[in-house]
């Protein structure tokens, strides 16, 4: 474990010394229903709630939005969050359900929102007790976002929205979706605008939210179908047309590459799950034959591993690097890579981890004899949606050739 | 590896043909589709969904017998006509028990089983209970028994056990490996399905409770070293029909989706994969036929051809797959498209008898010699 | 081996017994010179003039050109090249020098040269009396071949040529040149004409040639620069405006996938250097040792070795299954892999040989400790020619893609 | 790991700033080539090939003596300083025996051998002498014998033996691998130069022939198992650096380079490519640093990060070499590009005291622990 504590100010001390203690009082415990790899594969309202409940805990106990503002219900202090992630993780606790919330909406909306929408938002999204989604993507527009065609079409001080959004996580569960549309036909880029969307208020009267299934046999994502749906202009953000400019915002932190430090827990997940890490395929090696042998001693799975877990090891040094300007060149080098190897090491790993099973990576989830119970073929699949979501790992490699590598653009 | 033209004849031909049209008539993939994704729940009990009616036909036809010698009644086709007949198999993913019936067929023939050999030309199907629950995939892996004429244990990864009437048995007994013929409906037999990520198949547990068994052979292990190139072949063959059809289907798809004004095709970071795939398509069909060929024409280099054919195959499954996955983008990541069919097939086949690093050690040690201690 | 005797016809079986009878007698046995690795790296007179030796020899036993017609040197055969190759190789002779001739320029001539050009350029190409060479590539048209700017301006019946190619293999011994030339600027492609240049008679004259070092240290491909240069428009081949046409011809041939089989010796080098194979892999890493156990043992190197043997056998095979019409899709989908995965694996079995090596990959050619002679490192060095010359991977990857896959083209 | 930031601190911002101003100004990748590619003859004699001048004027900067401890006078600078420094003599590949008189140190330090450690302050450099012919990578795999005081026998793979005046033995003594410090124009020693692909380091073989020698260490096992990580740091920080090197050239040749009325980097066959290449530099300079700081914040993690860090080094160096050459075209395959001399370096730097897999199974041997028999 990574021993962050020795270079801490004397308020991040005070403040990581209040969130063990916290911590150890408000723990969730082990979760009575069976909590799926990530928060966008939740699929019942008992996973919801469970997850809910603890969210709305950490953020009363002031571990959750503490780098934000007082003044939209944050915590009004600086570079804290850090900790009370870095002790999060350490307790192994449940992750947060509103990941889309704390990790893209809450930022663009602090960044580009009017102050009143902020003071109104904010705190409900910081407690978990509002869930939001992100309407980006459509069958049209996939890695081409800025084709998007959900147009919002003036009327008054209103604006009426119609259009198809897929591969929407969470939209079954969400009360507000930070949306991208077309409010200007006649120019790509310029010609959009950002808003927030309540969505679920709207459900049956404007608003359609249908679950898709992913391949794995999971819902999590959807289509949402917006017909004549009326919104208020308050519910912009930024200035008509700088949608774009405001969705980078959004893009940005969803990369893990924003300046905001984003809420996040999880270390539940790399006890319950083993399917997190490439150090689990040490001890997945160890339990499993081959030819009468443990796997962990067949020297092209030993090397194998070892190639994942420095893959694993660099992208986590990565991130400490990335707070030492002197060894940095491109501020955007390090934090573009974040999400394209995050996905990509997490499709490795699953990949060797079925090579290890072998014959019985055959057996999936719900069958007795399956090693890991299932779970590495399920997170093999899955690991799809990860090199695919949130731009494609061939969108990520074109962004960091251009806007890093100053590279001419590809399109 | 005696012919330029593998012997690849007009018959062989016509029985690849027909079965393509046969597959592109009566089972297009949207029926495969509804046929066994109906429910996508995760964890659902497993079932054996196929089309029997279809499978009728096929018996009609003649096809599981294509294997089968003269002298038991069968067509005795040679192993180039029956590698291009499944992989028409694999380019359907057809659910059938066609795999395991011919893999069958080829330990019975290599063990001179005149008798179970007509079972399978009378239509029976049938399936290999060979498997340990670890170490799959060498030849002595079974946990089954046999002492005082009877069979006790449990057989893993029997394939397609749900669609077939007889499984050929490896037990352990005092002196040798031998080989069994049982029926499944026999006393003292137990069924368990597995629960599996591949969709177009299933695979279960047999377990063996004292039951009576017609003993086939008492040279299991020479038996079965003599089959298996042959078994390695049948499955090498499928994964290179479906992987054709993902190199296709996934082309098509790149044709037609447009983004930033271009066909994706356009997109080095799409083609160039593609063009990877097919370039591996091509290996693998390559080493089939030679394989294929080599059971006749060359049968000393019929082991080391067929260890090249499935290394190269695990890996084509599992390269394909990704590829054709990640380049439908979303789409291919649902439920509804297509390409997770072929996906959950493949990575099913990449692993059955034996990985690609598990076949190329084997390799080595034909061709460098063993590891000197 | 592969035993391609069974299916012989009669009159190949006849020429086969004909051609080991005459191999034996006329082998040319060891050469007293060292040869390099490929045609292309000839770089003295004595090397040459061995080679050239032997392929007059070839050429008068009948070896060369057999498939050709009899009125422009040839042997008025049908399918009997492959015999003979097949026999060159078995006993191991050198290669030809004339690979260049051979390979590219003959067919060339054949299809779309006029007859009198055809009788006085082919009998001295396949007797290997004057070497070809091919002017195609310059400094601003590489993998754009269609963007050559040497320019051929009309006078009268001749044509005056100015302009700067490079990479040009063997122009230092070259009595002629295959040349791809702009005759009208207006248009890309239907702007080209296709030459041959008589470039020895001409040197000092019109013509520069001046040897371009590889990065092996080496020399083999130069410069050639024309300065009104003074040409017959009987050079021309094929129609004014048809060049593009005509060099596909060209590269059709040098990427293996043309319909004439080309003369082809060359079993000699598979002997004296050890790095024409993954086989050859195999005594390598026997001969070796690392932590005391011969590398021949090491199951990560094991591993490796078996995936260059089976790429390797994978393309032989491809070779094969070429012939079964029934078992291919689109005609030219196997022949234009040849130039791009032999290229390839050629180089993944160096890189390969030089991890077998290991420390001892530093020592170099001239080395008396290194391994191999040293050879490796320098195939490996070389094997940046193959998968740039000639259309670089990257470019036979678009020619796949597009004209065999269908894919929308990429530039 | 403790530390956020390495300690990383300004001083060692300094050095590093300073090196790179140093090589920038006096020693651009033209004089480089100008320097060592005069003759590209194939087979010609070894010769050392480096810019003396240059040489003095770094040891007046006090470089070499970098990390030399205090009481033998040296600078005592951490390791990530000496990381950062390093890096930069990597980017300008700089034909010197800066790495090797580095790796001397760490190995002196270990043995807290004073007097050689002060040879180092006084401008001498030195080189390690530790490596058979066979096994080169192994701790004990000297081929020199120390026996009635006196060395014989030869030692391999010596860096940079033609620039240095001291090397550093590991001979078998009848108990044990003891260390000694020789001076290379010693009675009795002889000095052979291989002929290497680098052109920007030399190489050779020094001879014992009855050999009078300082003794330094009667536990050479220890002491350089002690030294190591350290010396595979330098080696991954002059990588780091020759790689970033070949990434921004190679960039700024595929912004300029056009074909298809487009610069090569438009397409994605050239683009992702290099990403690619820059990814790989990042993850071996964040292993570096992470690596360098564990040295003195977290000693016990420090082999482990060095193995990781090396395995990823040597990994960069021969992808980032590969694809410096491939997007340069027919240029990048000419002696007059200045892109060969990085990929030799590299190359060279990749095999150095372990490749990626040696390195990989020694971390497998910590992380799994020892393959069971």
């Amino acid at each position: 474990m990574v021993d962050m504590q020795r270079k801490d100010t004397s308020e991040q001390a005070r403040f990581r010394d209040y969130c063990r203690e916290w911590l150890s009082e408000h723990h969730p415990g082990e979760p009575e229903v069976r909590i799926p790899q990530s928060p966008l594969e939740i699929m019942t309202v008992e996973q919801m709630d469970y997850l809910q409940r603890w969210q709305k805990s950490a953020y009363d106990g002031g571990l959750v939005g503490c780098d934000y503002p007082v003044e939209v219900g944050g915590g009004g202090r600086k570079d804290l969050q850090r900790i009370a992630n870095d002790e999060m993780l350490r307790a192994r606790t449940p992750y947060f359900p509103n990941v889309i919330g704390l990790g893209m909406a809450a930022p663009t909306v602090l960044y580009h929102g009017q102050d009143a929408l902020k003071q109104r938002l904010l705190p409900k999204l910081f407690s978990g007790e509002d869930i939001w989604c992100q309407g980006f993507s459509e069958p049209g527009a996939g890695s081409d976002l800025a084709s998007v065609q959900t147009f919002a079409q003036k009327s008054g001080e209103k604006w009426i929205i119609n259009g198809h959004k897929v591969w929407t996580s969470l939209a079954h569960f969400a009360e507000w979706m930070i949306i991208l549309l077309r409010t200007d036909k006649s120019h790509k880029y310029d010609g959009l605008s950002y808003f927030v969307v309540p969505i679920k208020s709207a459900l049956g009267n404007g608003v359609t939210v249908k679950p898709l299934i992913k391949m794995t046999g999971e819902t999590g994502f959807n289509e949402v179908i917006f017909e004549n749906l009326e919104i208020d202009d308050s519910f912009r953000l930024d200035e008509l047309g700088r949608g774009w400019q405001v969705a980078m915002t959004t893009l940005l932190h969803e990369r893990g590459a924003g300046d905001l430090h984003v809420p996040r827990a999880g270390g539940l997940k790399s006890r319950s799950a083993h399917t997190s890490n490439a150090m689990s395929l040490i001890s997945l090696a160890k339990e499993l034959t081959r030819d009468g042998k443990r796997v962990a001693d067949d020297p092209i799975i030993r090397d194998r591993i070892m190639r994942c877990i420095i893959r694993e090891q660099g992208l986590s040094e990565n991130q400490r690097r990335g707070r030492v300007t002197e060894l940095l060149d491109h501020p955007m080098r390090i934090p573009l890579q974040n999400k394209l190897l995050s996905s990509e090491i997490a499709q490795e790993i699953a990949s060797l981890a079925i090579d290890i099973e072998g014959a019985a990576s055959s057996l999936y989830v719900g069958d007795e004899n399956a090693p890991a119970g299932g779970q590495w073929p399920l997170a093999y699949l899955n690991s799809y949606g990860m090199t695919i979501a949130a731009g494609t790992s061939e969108v990520q490699r074109n962004i960091l050739g251009e806007r890093v590598l100053g590279l001419a653009k590809s399109k | 590896m005696s012919s330029n033209t593998y012997e690849f004849n007009q018959d062989a031909a016509l029985l690849k043909d027909s079965a393509r049209k046969f597959f592109s008539e009566k089972f297009p993939v949207e029926k495969l589709h509804e046929l066994v994704a109906q429910d996508p729940t995760l964890g659902r009990t497993p079932q054996s969904l196929w089309f029997e009616e279809l499978w009728q036909e096929i018996i009609e036809l003649g096809w599981p017998m294509v294997a089968v010698p003269e002298s038991a009644g069968g067509l005795a086709m040679p192993a180039v006509a029956v590698a291009g007949l499944v992989e028409e198999f694999g380019r359907a993913a057809f659910p059938s028990p066609m795999l395991s019936t011919l893999a069958a067929t080829y330990v019975l023939s290599a063990a001179d089983a005149i008798g179970p050999l007509e079972d399978i030309c009378s239509g029976e199907a049938a399936s290999l209970a060979i498997a340990g629950s670890k170490d799959s995939w060498g030849l002595a892996s079974t946990e089954v028994t046999y002492s005082n004429g009877k069979l006790s244990g449990t057989a893993h990864y029997v394939q397609d056990v749900g669609k077939v009437q007889k499984i050929l048995v490896s037990a352990h007994s005092n002196s040798d490996l031998q080989l069994f013929w049982v029926d499944l409906r026999s006393d003292g037999v137990t069924l368990d399905l597995d629960t599996i990520v591949d969709l177009t198949r299933d695979q279960g547990r047999v377990s063996f409770h004292n039951v009576e068994a017609v003993p086939i052979s008492v040279k299991g292990l020479s038996v079965l070293a003599e089959a298996m190139p042959k078994i390695w072949m049948l499955v090498s063959a499928d994964i290179a029909g479906a992987a054709e059809w993902q190199l296709q289907t996934t082309v098509d798809y790149v044709n037609t989706r447009k983004q930033f004004d271009k066909a994706l095709g356009f997109f080095q970071a799409i083609k160039h994969p593609l063009v990877d795939v097919m370039i591996k398509v091509d290996e693998t069909r390559s080493l089939l036929y030679s394989m294929a060929n080599a059971v006749s024409a060359a049968p000393e280099k019929a082991l080391q051809l067929s260890h090249m054919l499935k290394a190269s195959a695990s890996d084509l499954a599992g390269f394909a797959s990704g590829r054709s996955v990640q380049s439908h983008g979303g789409i291919g990541f649902t439920w509804e498209c297509y390409v997770h069919l072929y996906f959950k097939r493949q990575k099913h086949s990449q692993m059955l008898f034996g990985d690609a690093t598990w076949h190329r050690a084997r390799l080595a040690d034909i061709l460098i010699g063993p590891v000197t201690a």
